[in-house]
């Protein structure tokens, strides 16, 4: 149920660009580096769901995206507080 | 038109966490192939209510006349994410105290229960 | 952490706790609902606890407990309420008054007054899945602080 | 219609390699995040199939709190899995 | 032989659940859906809310929201009881 | 309008596919999260303004809701996202790991390192 | 006294969050009556919830009006500016692989928590700089930098007219 087909295939682009993210994190020599992945994968997705919600004409699915933007940097803060020797 | 490709992906994550729950002894690592289960479950469930074309099931600007997906598998699968995170948290819990008492994380060097 | 982290978490605390709060408020109008609404503002206590640290989280845990008791006798409470007809029986829908207002068939932009005991069920199981994740948190950052090795 | 197939395919690629490396990886904290990314791409996984509510459920469960308790567990006990 | 046996099981498990997930019915065309286009239709008129989710979830299958309620409950307090602070 | 709309997808994806070809080349954690940081940030503002731009010309309740969303997932993104990779940055280098051919490390030499990490797992490259 | 002041603004601003959230609930824009009935209550509750948390030494400047203005000014001129430039910096540093990288620290003179933190994300987002730690006492930037050009700079080499801004803006 796509209606607007260039919001789609930029997120169809942006899930490619969390393929190549992936590679990151499963090579990246240290946590740091896998981390980083992580938070980029973060971003990307909250991009492509804004984008798709757009594309599927819905308003209700761009809450999903919401959610993200404001709750995926609290995984990120844990592994960087468990990096620096922190959380008792 | 991909088939049955999902399915045979959650086939896929059920499996993997059933290989860490049988030959990864370390029990963090038995948890966490237990989330990987847990997500495979949820998965298949989401996609078995999944109608092609359809909509999400929810009438607030929608657009008219347009199938929507089955919404009974989404209740189920929404109840069962938040029992997963207070079950798995149960289950780091004992596997925090069986360290502190054991000074072990290795399954099978915890030997009270067996035999 | 550093002060960049916790000035952010002071200014993002109060917006996830009212973002929790319209997810569960609008739960029968859009995605959303007790469950959800209540692992989100669950969050905000992750991140009070991530940014401050332990001591800040101590006192909150008898809250929590209170918390939880409170939505879960609620929601009881609100089952037995359509016991003249059958247990959890919308006994408000469509009655007017409280969360009674018809609702027109077909897509509309939704009326918040609506969907009789749904939005009342919905606060208390987002109370309660508050107060139960809330207390896991808390309970796992105050574990072995202090006195481990 | 067809990008809509494309894109389901490529997220469950994506999700079945995170947990891949999720069971694979040897160090438990590298585990952790590749169980967050798996998760992360499994709402978007949700969203795809027209679920809001339960991808707002794994969001706000997967991103914040999994990790979150995770990694707690992991400060309490130790980081390298012992062979 | 321990190790042989549970990878023969292993086998013959993921052999079984492959072969399952091909042979279920095309992805995207559920059968038996009598119920579910009965909510989908009338959720509206008998609840009165927009979301058909949240509808069944609280009002059609509230017996099941009640137990999960139970199982977090018992859950919170088995952490609770584990993690409590132990006065050496 | 549509015009703008394509301009800002097409920016949108350009930084993107920069801030994931980054997150490949480059040679340490620090740098990483520079390329990763800025280039993610900056394409999804572009991403996000065409949406926004989509619903104003949509117009219409649902088309206006559809902006403020969107506009309201950008303003969380620039506030959370430079903060987590300070946080990262932060970790990487209390955890140990040195800048890649660094000239100069004041941090280091002015003592900011944090005890050795209780279990003694320190980070090596 | 200043315990209700610090509950009434945070619910206050509790309270703008929701009306954007529920925007276009009635007809055009307008909000309808039970939500913004709802909307107050939440946010009340917010307000008592985290009042006492949400509030620093110096936050109470921020409330100023023309420090607002002064902050949409800034991020659609200088910020935007300066975020088109790292971008393009750093696509010519990923094409050439040219990097001379180190962490340097500066003083930017800052005393308060919002400017601090204002100040470490302008310098995150913008050309070829990134906060790796900020000193909670003397207010001592430590900065990582990709292109060093003096191992002991000043702040307007490091990140040009950011910190006069964060003075303006947030101190």
């Amino acid at each position: 149920m796509i209606v607007a087909l260039p919001l789609a295939a930029a997120g169809l682009a942006l899930v490619g660009f969390i393929l190549v993210c992936m590679v990151r994190l499963s090579i990246g020599p240290t946590a740091a580096d896998r981390a980083v992945a992580l938070d980029t994968i973060n971003t990307l997705v909250v991009a492509t769901m804004v984008l798709l919600g757009a594309a599927f004409n819905l308003v209700v699915l761009l809450d999903v995206a919401l959610v993200y933007a404001l709750l995926s940097y609290v995984g990120t803060l844990y592994i960087a507080r468990y990096l620096e020797g922190g959380l008792g | 038109m991909i088939g049955n490709v999902p399915f045979v992906a959650c086939m896929v994550l059920v499996l993997l966490g059933l290989w860490a729950l049988l030959f990864r002894r370390n029990l963090i690592k038995v948890v966490i192939g237990l989330k990987v289960i847990e997500n495979g479950v949820n998965l298949y469930l989401v996609a078995t209510g999944y109608v092609k074309g359809g909509i999400a099931p929810i009438y607030t600007y929608a657009p008219p006349d347009a199938a929507m997906v089955l919404p009974t598998p989404q209740a189920l699968t929404l109840t069962s994410i938040v029992i997963g995170l207070a079950t798995t948290a149960l289950m780091l819990a004992f596997v925090v105290v069986i360290h502190r008492h054991k000074r072990t994380l290795d399954g099978c060097k915890v030997t009270e229960l067996s035999g | 952490m550093s002060v960049v982290v916790r000035t952010i978490a002071r200014i993002l605390i109060p917006v996830i706790l009212v973002f929790g709060g319209y997810v569960i408020l609008h739960g029968h109008l859009t995605p959303g609902g007790g469950f959800q609404g209540g692992a989100v503002a669950a969050s905000a206590v992750a991140l009070l606890l991530v940014a401050v640290g332990a001591p800040a989280v101590k006192k909150l845990k008898a809250p929590f407990s209170v918390l939880e008791d409170l939505g879960g006798v609620a929601f009881v409470v609100l089952g037995f309420l359509g016991i003249g007809f059958t247990f959890f029986a919308n006994s408000l829908a469509g009655m007017g008054g409280l969360f009674g207002a018809p609702v027109p068939s077909g897509p509309n932009p939704g009326v918040l007054n609506t969907a009789g005991t749904v939005p009342l069920m919905n606060w208390a199981v987002g109370l309660k899945v508050l107060g139960g994740l809330g207390a896991v948190l808390v309970l796992f950052g105050l574990f072995g602080g202090d006195d481990d090795r | 219609m067809t990008i809509l197939a494309i894109l389901q395919v490529l997220v469950l690629i994506l999700i079945v390699a995170g947990s891949v490396l999720a069971v694979w990886l040897k160090d438990l904290l590298a585990s952790v995040i590749a169980l967050g990314a798996s998760s992360l791409l499994l709402a978007l996984q949700f969203y795809l199939l027209q679920a809001p509510d339960v991808a707002i459920a794994e969001a706000g469960v997967g991103a914040a709190l999994t990790t979150a308790i995770f990694v707690l567990a992991i400060r309490k006990t130790r980081r390298k899995e012992e062979e | 032989m321990r190790y042989w046996t549970v990878l023969a099981a292993f086998a013959v498990v993921a052999g079984c659940l492959l072969l399952g997930g091909a042979g279920m019915r095309p992805f995207g065309a559920p059968r038996l859906d009598a119920m579910d286009q009965y909510f989908n239709a009338r959720s509206q008129a008998e609840v009165a809310a927009n979301n058909v989710v949240t509808a069944i979830v609280f009002d059609y299958r509230g017996y099941d929201t009640l137990g999960e309620a139970t199982v977090l409950f018992v859950a919170v307090v088995g952490v609770a009881l584990i993690l409590r602070r132990v006065k050496r | 309008m549509n015009g703008l709309i394509y301009a800002f997808l097409a920016i949108g994806t350009a930084f993107n596919a920069l801030g994931a070809v980054a997150l490949i080349r480059f040679p340490d954690v620090y740098t990483r999260i520079h390329g990763a940081t800025k280039c993610t940030t900056f394409g999804s503002i572009f991403s996000i303004l065409a949406v926004a731009v989509h619903g104003i010309v949509q117009g219409g309740a649902a088309g206006g809701t559809m902006a403020v969303r969107a506009l309201l997932a950008l303003v969380f993104l620039l506030l959370t996202n430079p903060t987590g990779s300070h946080a990262l940055a932060r970790g990487a280098h209390r955890a140990g790991i040195k800048p890649f051919r660094a000239v100069v490390d004041r941090l280091e030499e002015a003592g900011h390192r944090s005890p050795v990490t209780r279990h003694g797992s320190k980070e090596t490259q | 006294m200043r315990r209700v002041a610090e509950w009434a603004t945070t619910a206050a601003l509790a309270f703008v969050v929701f009306l954007v959230l529920s925007s276009f609930t009635g007809k055009w824009g307008v909000w309808a009556s039970d939500e913004l009935l709802a909307g107050a209550v939440i946010a009340l509750l917010v307000g008592l919830a985290t009042g006492r948390f949400a509030w620093s030494r110096g936050g109470w400047r921020l409330l100023q009006p023309h420090r607002w203005v002064l902050f949409l000014v800034y991020l659609v001129g200088p910020f935007l500016y300066a975020m088109a430039k790292a971008n393009l910096d750093v696509a010519w540093r990923v094409i050439t692989g040219r990097i001379n990288p180190g962490i340097v620290r500066f003083n930017p003179g800052l005393r308060t928590d919002f400017g601090r933190t204002f100040l470490a994300n302008s310098i995150t987002l913008t050309p070829g700089t990134l906060t790796v730690d900020v000193d909670d006492g003397s207010g001592d930037f430590y900065v990582h930098w990709i292109n060093v050009k003096d191992p002991s700079p000043t702040a307007d080499e490091v990140c040009g007219p950011f910190p006069r801004w964060a003075r303006r803006v947030a101190e």
